[in-house]
């Protein structure tokens, strides 16, 4: 896109670059606003359908869509209250640091081959780094908001995710571990072709981790049984108990946020992120399945089939939101550290033996390119020179590896 | 069995009894029947069985061997020679028993004159045991029996059983809780104190034991030990009451005294030993070689030298050292040299080489005698001896100790040159003289019959000086009976009247007849009544032999005959002081009517005895029938060789010893008998003159004889002579020997102390000012700047913090500085 | 000794901004009284020493075309990073220790090993 | 985004590049966030300026290449270690928040100092020449995966012409030291703020055995401290 | 946050020593039923010490019925438990009945049965309902809802009040059952049943709901009848006692003949327990678990005596009756009457001087002294169990503050 702007309208290097930048940080925002307000609506509807109800109708058109745009105006139209004890710095920073924090992480997340803000090495670090950052937010407004009930949901929440980051970084590490790489791009193309390609099925393990992720997933987004921090029976409504308005929507928005990040991030880890169950571009011969340069309409494809499949994580949320009481703090901790963290790391280990003595799955050959997960790593080094091939040092220290290991 | 044998055993068993009753006595005596009652019956038994023991021995000596005729009855002298030549076999096993015949050669022709031969009976010596061998010096424990030591045996054990018996009674106060008003305690009132009952007669044992341990000692080594047993015996039985300061301090004197005299003992005993290489009296086959080894009498009167006194080779060979040296230079070979001497030593003993030597032993074993039979410079512990209970003075200072002096003697005589007999007879003599005028004088009645007691043994010792063997002997056994007699009616009397003044007595006969008739008993026969030529009592006997020999030995030795007058003078004095005393005590009117109420009859365990002793006193001289007596035995032991006349031209003039049985000639015997008889009628009329009925008042008298008086009763003022020539003098020197230490030695010690506390106190100083300062100045240093750097830990973090700030950047300033590039450079 | 202030940046800009990170936190542990706040001094510190560690060690910034520490550089900054952490938990430890035995965090207060 | 687009920038605006816009940017709000740190009062608000220095460095690793780095220094300094800050302000900070200033003669000191140590560090800093070339802007290639093979002993990293004596060490060793030690630091600090076990007997135990405690045990004593607490 | 509550209930862990903090659910506080304030003493998450505040809803209602006949304070009963008004009004017209020992006509008992266990079922639907939100779930409470709307319109068609019926007064009822009403009713029961199953799988059998009820405020049988629990509380923790059976001559006059069992856990088994999910391995009798179960079983209990009601109330022959006089004269003396309300057992106590107006009012409140057991049994519990524990009794303001 940089250069288009650049050749076509001769803007100044820069400016075409902070324009380039600009626009793709707006589009990713609202894609992630638009995606919202939608699981907004659909948690309203989804419940109402578990509770045998209706659900809003009658705003909008026929299943009352238009019912989140009307929460947006009344949020917006609510008066900003902050109470007299708070710190008005921190009460007012708190919910945009929160949001800033889900939002970030968006910039690594890739929703096609390529469709990504930036293509970091360490996508995937980055996002769970960024994922931690959250919890700050939550602190602040617990602190600011100056009650006593707001300070009890911030400590809960934090101590929920700082120690739920522990069973999610190992399960994230897994995938990596397979797929040689951080790099979420990386990720997800190793998964193209067949389902069956997809890490979930690439071995009893990683199927494993995967639940293991959704359950840590969920309590690290503060949803469903582990959703402590905003327990309506015991803490009013935890840490934004003092929040009204526009803040409280940042905090919602940044939870409905962090809630499609982690269920895409499920998506591509392990559910082939952009590829569908069905190569459908190989089987047409539109691209030479590495779907290196594929055009823009397959990627547009791979960004639909990332959408519904984040999509389905988040119905199931909603599903077991709707439907499983509330887990006591002590039970919350109890499942990560007794469950979740011991589960993780023996899977882990179950996926790295795995994959020393069945590289090629349990028939050899049931992935084409499970050879290539073994060199991608050397070899992928390699592509990665392809890329930057301007680089001065003539003789990459990579290809020098495989002179060694050979 | 043969006498040889029976008699040791006999008599050592009566030896040995009384030893065992001091034992029994000594462990079980207040367990003995209640307060310790049973002890006076053990020690009279004991002392029983050994008065029995030895009138068996009595019987057996005299059935043995036939009894010695006595001068006075069958005027003729049956000297029965007896020869018993066989060396008997001593049932003891250890020692043979050797006996030797005085007259071995029975036909020793002597120079005496007629009257046959007097040769002494047999005497048995022989050894139980050996204490130390070792070549020619052996000391052992043996026995030397002859007819005296069997007499002695007798007399002293029937004594001592007359006294135990006496004493049961007298000292029936000790059964139980004494207050002894003698004693004043410091609070004043009287001492409090338990009986003692038991323990007198414990001592008692010992006393009899040791008494007869002398008797029947073998040698003189023996004799010193019983010498010195019977001193402590004397010592305990005088200090009784020790509480009392006089009985204390009596014992004390009487001991020290004692031991005196014994000092001089034990150099006679040293010169003999070293000389003669024995002691050993009668001679002994020694188990060893077997040979005859010659006792001290074999050596000094050798039989082939028919008993005549020589120095023997022993002595002169001691004192010819110097020559000997001489020939020891001139040829080394020892054998050689023994030859030669012994060839040489008939020369030497010409040239009179060790005389002096035999003089000095004979006088040192008189001076033992004069300390134990308190002779004139050693008497005046006797008097003061008084202290001990009346048995006691009656046992130990009448009968039997103070004699022993004299028995040693007449043991010993055959060593005694006639020197030393002129110097006994001389200090006999003396004695009698002054004890006898200080009797006159003395009030207390024990006094008077202990200075009685020491003029009598002045007679003895005068008849033995003077050559009167027997007659010694005779009157120290016939003392023994009437002076035990006295002293037990003192005793009674005492015991009666609890006073021993005589100023408060009188009229006591019609009181106490008993005491009073065995008293007079006693009184006459120590004055030596009797009708002359007829019958008397025994001391008449016994004086009389005195006067006769005294009067021989004046008549022969002229320039001696003082020595008569002193006898004759004696007994005019003794008779006077002797009825003094009892007209003082029993005569007249009493003075002191309190005491005359008090005194009662003693009871009859007390003058029981009495009259056995009064029985005795008076028969004591008598002779038997069969001409056996007391004179008749002694007779049978005279020693060899002193039957005759001898005339020996000594260190001190020429003195002959005439022979005694020349006594009894006519003339001799007649004027001897008469002059006693008279003086003793003089002093006794005298006595009654002034106390029987007062024609003359003591008091006038003594006003009369105003210096004389005093002087007698401050007892010549020995004692005070005494107290200045020892007593102050060695105060003074002990005086001065503690000034000198006091000021000198400790004065000059002191100094070095303190001259060493100077010295250290400087180096106190010294060590507390510099060596401490400096210490204490670094430590003090330390100290302040470890305060002033401890300021700098403030344990405040945040200083710390600024701290490392500055450090850095100090330390960067500085790397500037030194190292002019930049560090990276 | 030439300077862009704007010019492309070199190690050196990264080093100035390494050393006022430092002094921030060296004078941050100085002032603060709360334990909590000296414990974020030394996080500035350690953060300061990382900048130069990844200045030192960045190919991209080195003058000469080839970094003054190479991949150490990252390397150590990791590690700081990793004890930091480490150093931070145990500081807290001890600070709520501190905090339960006195009842307060004012690091004034914890001046008992005074001399 | 396209480096070397980046330097044809530079050239156009000498004064204004991406790299060095950015950098002024992290720089500016890195330094700017630290002086807060040091400035502000309130510990809440120390920590918030702590996360933006430390988020500012995170990107400034990001703009000197080290990526791994960067987000590592985001994900454990900015979200475990500064969260970890944070428990620990709120569990400490119970009453006096605000309250602890330090005296105004510290603070000229510490000011002093300060000023003393940045001049020395700053001086050093432009000490050396070879440090002052401005960055060749070379495009380097990725380091997260020769650090990770660095961590693992094989160093990838090193150019074949270096004259070195013995090829550069591997980090094998100090990254098993430092995981075991961050296993025991943890242990170390779970250790010392352990929870302090403390029976409290319930009442119904406190009504029973109230007769048969003993006034002065430790027991009564908390037990009267509950009873009295629970009246 | 190490492990709260193990074995042992009494060892209490304090991590930091953070100092008691004073911290009450407010009368607004959404979990509660009503206005009741709890005034927590917490260390940490931990409750050190728990007090219920009451009053806020006291309207006075004893007072005001010293001043009105005994028929005019019917409707004030209505509003003591308006969950199950059927009850109170039952309750205080048996006790004035017995003041003036006056008999209802049989078909008025049999009426009475019907619409007081219809009502007890409508109450205990709430109270799983609000018990589900408690712990957190919605949906149950809206299933709950669904059914007791059902219930409401039955009762509205009846005395047309979906809530403070007023419809038992003294002396009988204030009208007879609307036509074909009976047969609605037997069509909703019918309806019912099979729903009654899916409210187990719902909660009771939830692994999580398990979790958060079992074994937590667990009141043993002593210190319910201590504090004076009754009901479902009293029998929650196997005390076997039921006013219906036990309960003074004239009420359970009213239930003789109708064979009904109660449901308390004996010896380890509820009655007909076949029918119904097993009680969870960690259950311990007398905990919350336990007593949301007894409310289960009464529901059905109830149904089933609704049925036989029905029957015999349509056999009956004789007039309804009409009730009293709205201001007659009550007899001198007191009356005090017990009656088993879905809450507990409901008393009411009247002592009159003869004149129409009653000389003094008393309610005893079971919810009452349901309520005063709660803070033995959350001494020591999380903050997350004191809304499972104050739910799990079943508590109403209106009835406590009257």
């Amino acid at each position: 896109m940089a250069e288009f702007l650049i050749e076509t309208i001769g803007l100044p290097v820069w400016l075409s670059w902070t324009a380039i930048a600009g626009l793709s940080a707006f589009l990713i925002l609202n894609v992630i606003a638009g995606g919202a307000l939608v699981f907004i609506w659909a948690e309203r509807k989804i419940a109402a359908r578990i509770q045998d109800r209706l659900g809003p109708t009658r705003t909008g058109g026929r299943f009352g869509w238009l019912q989140s745009l009307a929460d947006g105006i009344k949020l917006l139209a609510k008066e900003d209250l902050m109470p007299d004890g708070a710190d008005a710095l921190l009460f007012r920073i708190a919910p945009y640091v929160s949001f800033c924090a889900s939002f970030c992480a968006f910039i690594a997340l890739p929703f096609a081959f390529d469709v990504v803000g930036q293509r970091l090495n360490v996508g995937v670090f980055f996002v769970v780094a960024v994922l931690g950052l959250e919890v700050f937010g939550v602190i602040l407004a617990g602190y600011a908001s100056a009650s006593k009930w707001s300070l009890f949901g911030a400590m809960r929440e934090a101590a929920q995710v700082v120690s739920y980051e522990v069973p999610l970084g190992m399960c994230v590490v897994v995938p990596v571990m397979l797929a040689g790489s951080m790099d979420l791009v990386t990720i997800g193309e190793k998964q193209a072709g067949w389902a069956s390609n997809w890490f979930i099925f690439h071995d009893p393990f990683t199927f494993i981790i995967f639940w293991v992720y959704y359950t840590c997933a969920l309590a690290s987004v503060n949803r469903a049984p582990f959703d402590l921090a905003e327990a309506e029976s015991e803490l009013v409504a935890g840490f934004h108990t003092e929040y009204s308005g526009l803040r409280w929507s940042f905090f919602f928005m940044a939870e409905y946020g962090s809630m499609f990040l982690v269920s895409a991030l499920a998506a591509i880890l392990f559910l082939g992120g952009w590829n569908g169950p069905v190569p459908v571009s190989k089987l047409l011969g539109l691209s030479d399945g590495m779907a290196v340069n594929a055009p823009y309409a397959l990627r547009l494809l791979g960004c639909v089939n990332l959408f519904l499949k984040a999509a389905v994580g988040v119905f199931v949320m909603m599903w077991i939101r709707w439907t499983l009481p509330r887990l006591r703090i002590d039970q919350v901790m109890t499942t990560c550290l007794k469950y979740c963290t011991p589960i993780a790391a023996a899977m882990f280990v179950g996926v790295m033996l795995w994959q020393l003595f069945l590289p090629g799955g349990l028939v050899p050959g049931s992935f084409q390119n499970a050879a290539g997960v073994r060199e991608g790593w050397l070899e992928q080094s390699g592509s990665e020179e392809s890329v930057n091939k301007d680089s001065l040092s003539g003789i990459t220290p990579s290809r020098r590896i495989a002179e060694v290991s050979r | 069995m043969a006498v040889a044998q029976l008699l040791p055993i006999l008599l050592g068993i009566a030896w040995l009894i009384p030893l065992a009753s001091f034992v029994a006595i000594l462990f079980f005596g207040t367990r003995m029947g209640a307060h310790g009652k049973g002890a006076a019956t053990v020690a009279t038994s004991s002392i029983g069985a050994s008065l029995f023991l030895s009138l068996v021995a009595l019987v057996a000596w005299t059935t043995a061997g036939p009894p010695m005729p006595s001068p006075h009855h069958d005027e003729g002298h049956a000297s029965v020679h007896r020869n018993n030549t066989d060396a008997g076999q001593s049932t003891r096993p250890v020692q043979a028993v050797v006996f030797r015949s005085p007259g071995h050669s029975a036909a020793g022709g002597s120079h005496a004159s007629g009257h046959g031969e007097h040769v002494a009976s047999a005497s048995y010596s022989g050894d139980w045991y050996t204490l130390y061998a070792s070549g020619a010096l052996r000391l052992s424990i043996g026995w030397y029996i002859d007819s005296i030591t069997v007499l002695m045996f007798v007399v002293v054990t029937f004594i001592a059983t007359c006294i135990h018996v006496y004493a049961a009674g007298y000292m029936h106060d000790e059964l139980h809780d004494v207050t002894d008003s003698e004693v004043q305690l410091a609070t004043g009132e009287p001492l409090h104190r338990e009986g003692r009952f038991p323990r007198f007669f414990q001592a008692l044992s010992l006393f009899c034991f040791s008494m007869l341990g002398i008797v029947i000692a073998g040698n003189l080594a023996m004799v010193f030990i019983f010498w010195e047993l019977v001193g402590i015996c004397s010592w305990f039985l005088i200090g009784f009451y020790f509480e009392r300061h006089s009985a204390s301090t009596a014992a004390n004197k009487a001991f020290i005294v004692n031991r005196v005299g014994d000092f001089g003992m034990l150099i006679g005993l040293m010169a003999l030993w070293g000389g003669l290489g024995t002691l050993h009296f009668g001679d002994s086959v020694s188990s060893a070689t077997g040979q005859v080894e010659p006792g001290l009498f074999e050596l000094v009167r050798p039989a082939e030298n028919h008993h005549e006194q020589q120095v023997p080779d022993g002595l002169v060979a001691f004192a010819a050292a110097d020559q000997i040296e001489k020939m020891a230079a001139a040829n080394p070979s020892r054998s050689e040299l023994r030859r030669e001497v012994a060839a040489a030593v008939p020369g030497w003993r010409e040239q009179g080489y060790g005389r002096w030597l035999l003089f000095v032993a004979g006088l040192g074993i008189f001076c033992g005698c004069v300390g134990k039979s308190a002779q004139v410079p050693l008497f005046v512990w006797l008097p003061d001896a008084m202290e001990g209970p009346t048995p006691v003075s009656a046992l130990v200072h009448s009968a039997t100790m103070v004699a022993a002096g004299v028995y040693l003697v007449g043991r010993f005589f055959p060593v005694l040159t006639p020197d030393v007999l002129l110097v006994i007879a001389y200090t006999g003599g003396l004695t009698l003289f002054i004890a006898a005028t200080i009797a006159v004088t003395a009030t207390d009645i024990k006094r008077v019959l202990a200075y009685s007691t020491v003029s009598q043994l002045g007679y003895m010792m005068l008849a033995l000086g003077v050559g009167g063997w027997v007659a010694g002997l005779f009157h120290l056994i016939t003392h023994a009976f009437f002076k035990s007699l006295l002293f037990l009616c003192s005793g009674s009397v005492i015991h009666a009247c609890h006073t021993n003044d005589m100023r408060k007595m009188g009229g006591l006969l019609k009181v106490m007849p008993y005491t009073g008739w065995t008293m007079l008993i006693g009184c006459l026969a120590i004055i030596g009544a009797g009708v002359p030529f007829v019958l008397g009592f025994s001391g008449y006997y016994s004086k009389d032999a005195i006067l006769a020999q005294a009067l021989l030995f004046s008549r022969t030795n002229p320039q001696h005959s003082i020595l008569y007058v002193a006898v004759a003078g004696g007994a005019f004095i003794t008779a006077f002081y002797m009825f003094r005393l009892w007209f003082m005590t029993f005569a007249g009117a009493p003075r002191d009517q309190h005491v005359f109420e008090h005194a009662h009859e003693s009871p009859r365990v007390m003058t029981a005895p009495l009259v056995a002793l009064a029985v005795f006193a008076v028969v004591a001289g008598w002779a038997l029938p069969g001409g056996l007596g007391v004179e008749s035995l002694l007779e049978q032991s005279r020693p060899a060789g002193t039957a005759e006349t001898i005339t020996t031209a000594g260190i001190l003039g020429s003195i002959t010893l005439p022979a005694e049985h020349e006594s009894h000639v006519g003339a001799i015997h007649v004027t001897a008998t008469l002059t006693a008889f008279l003086t003793a009628l003089a002093g006794v009329l005298l006595a009654a003159a002034m106390y029987l009925k007062p024609l003359v008042s003591p008091a006038a008298v003594a006003h009369a004889a105003r210096p004389i008086y005093t002087f007698l009763v401050h007892r010549w003022y020995v004692d005070e002579l005494y107290n200045v020539l020892f007593v102050l003098p060695a105060l003074g020197v002990a005086r001065f020997i503690s000034a000198i230490d006091t000021q000198v030695i400790d004065r000059f010690i002191n100094s070095l102390a303190w001259i060493a506390r100077q010295i250290a106190s400087v180096d106190a100083w010294f060590d507390r000012v510099v060596v401490d300062g400096i210490v204490n100045v670094a430590g003090s240093v330390t100290w302040k700047a470890g305060l002033e750097l401890k300021r700098v830990q403030t344990g405040n973090l945040r200083q710390y913090v600024m701290f490392i700030v500055v450090g850095t950047v100090a330390i960067f300033v500085l790397a500037t500085l030194l190292f002019r590039t930049s560090f990276a450079g | 000794m030439t300077f862009a202030l704007f010019g492309v940046v070199s190690v050196s800009h990264y080093l100035v901004v390494g050393a006022i990170l430092f002094t921030c936190g060296v004078v941050c542990m100085a002032l603060k009284r709360n334990a909590v706040g000296v414990l974020m001094g030394i996080e500035l510190v350690l953060n300061g020493a990382n900048v130069n560690f990844v200045a030192f060690g960045s190919e991209y910034l080195a003058g000469d075309g080839r970094s003054v520490l190479g991949l150490d550089g990252e390397v150590m900054a990791l590690f700081v990073i990793l004890l930091a952490a480490a150093e931070a938990a145990v500081a807290l430890a001890i600070t709520l220790n501190f905090y339960n035995n006195h009842a307060t965090v004012d690091v004034d207060r914890a001046d008992d090993l005074h001399g | 985004m396209n480096h070397e687009a980046l330097s044809v920038l530079a050239s156009l605006f000498p004064f204004l590049d991406w790299h060095g816009f950015f950098f002024l940017l992290f720089a500016g709000v890195a330094c700017v966030a630290a002086v807060m740190v040091v400035l502000s009062d309130n510990v809440v608000r120390m920590a918030l300026h702590l996360v933006l220095s430390l988020g500012a460095t995170a990107g400034l690793f990001f703009l000197a290449g080290a990526e791994f780095v960067g987000a590592m220094q985001l994900m454990i300094y900015v979200g475990g270690t500064l969260v970890l800050l944070v428990f620990g302000v709120m569990l400490t900070a119970q009453t006096q928040l605000v309250a602890l200033r330090t005296p105004a003669g510290d603070r000229v000191i510490a000011g002093i100092l300060a000023a003393a140590l940045l001049a020395v560090l700053v001086q050093a800093a432009f000490s050396i020449d070879s440090w002052q070339k401005a960055g060749q802007g070379v495009a380097t290639a990725p380091t997260a995966t020769p650090l990770g093979m660095a961590l693992v002993g094989v160093r990838v990293d090193q150019v074949a012409d270096e004259n070195l004596v013995r090829p550069k060490s591997g980090y094998l060793l100090p990254f098993e030291i430092v995981s075991v030690h961050l296993l025991v630091v943890l242990v170390g600090a779970a250790y010392l703020a352990r929870a302090k076990r403390r029976r409290v007997p319930r009442p119904v135990d406190l009504v029973a055995s109230a007769d048969s405690v003993k006034p002065g045990s430790p027991v009564a004593a908390s037990s009267t401290l509950v009873a009295g607490g629970s009246e | 946050m190490s492990q709260i509550l193990d074995e042992d209930q009494r060892i209490i862990e304090f991590d930091v020593r953070t100092d008691e903090m004073l911290v009450n659910m407010g009368p607004q506080h959404p979990s509660t039923h009503g206005v009741l304030r709890l005034v927590l003493r917490t260390d940490g998450e931990i409750v050190s010490e728990m007090e219920p505040h009451i009053g806020y809803l006291h309207r006075c209602a004893e007072k005001i019925g010293e001043n009105l006949t005994a028929r005019q304070w019917i409707p004030y009963t209505d509003r003591m438990d308006y969950l199950a008004a059927m009850n109170m009004n039952l309750g205080w017209a048996l006790t004035v009945e017995k003041l003036l020992r006056y008999q209802v006509s049989e078909k008025a008992r049999h009426l009475r049965v019907l619409i007081t266990e219809l009502n007890r079922i409508a109450s205990h639907l709430v109270g799983m309902g609000a018990y589900g939100l408690d712990l957190g779930t919605f949906s149950p409470f809206l299933y709950a809802f669904r059914e007791r709307e059902k219930l409401l319109d039955l009762f509205e068609e009846v005395c047309g009040a979906r809530l403070t019926y007023s419809y038992i007064t003294v002396g009988g009822m204030t009208a007879d059952l609307p036509p074909g009403w009976l047969q609605r009713c037997e069509a909703f029961l019918d309806q019912f049943e099979p729903v009654i199953r899916e409210y187990h799988t719902l909660l009771t059998t939830n692994a999580i709901f398990v979790k958060r009820t079992a074994n937590i405020g667990v009141l043993s049988p002593e210190m319910a009848i201590d504090y004076g629990c009754t009901g479902p509380v009293l029998r929650g923790s196997g005390v076997d006692i039921d006013l219906r059976r036990d309960g003074e001559s004239i009420y359970t006059a009213m239930y003789d003949g109708y064979a009904f069992e109660v449901a308390v856990m004996k010896n380890g088994h509820y009655p007909r327990d076949h029918e119904y999910p097993a009680v969870p391995r960690d259950a311990v009798l007398g905990d919350c678990w336990h007593r949301f179960f007894v409310r289960m079983l009464e529901v059905v209990q109830s149904m089933d005596l609704v049925r036989q009601s029905i029957d015999r109330y349509s056999q009956c022959k004789g007039p309804l009756g009409e009730p009293l006089k709205l201001a007659e004269k009550l007899p001198a003396g007191d009356a005090y009457l017990e009656t088993e309300c879905p809450k507990g057992q409901m008393g009411f106590y009247v002592v009159s001087d003869g004149t129409p107006i009653p000389w003094r009012v008393r309610a005893r409140s079971s919810a009452f002294s349901n309520l005063a057991v709660s803070p033995e049994l959350c001494r020591g519990c999380l903050i997350a169990d004191v809304p499972a524990v104050i739910g799990s009794l079943d508590v109403v303001m209106g009835e406590i503050d009257r």
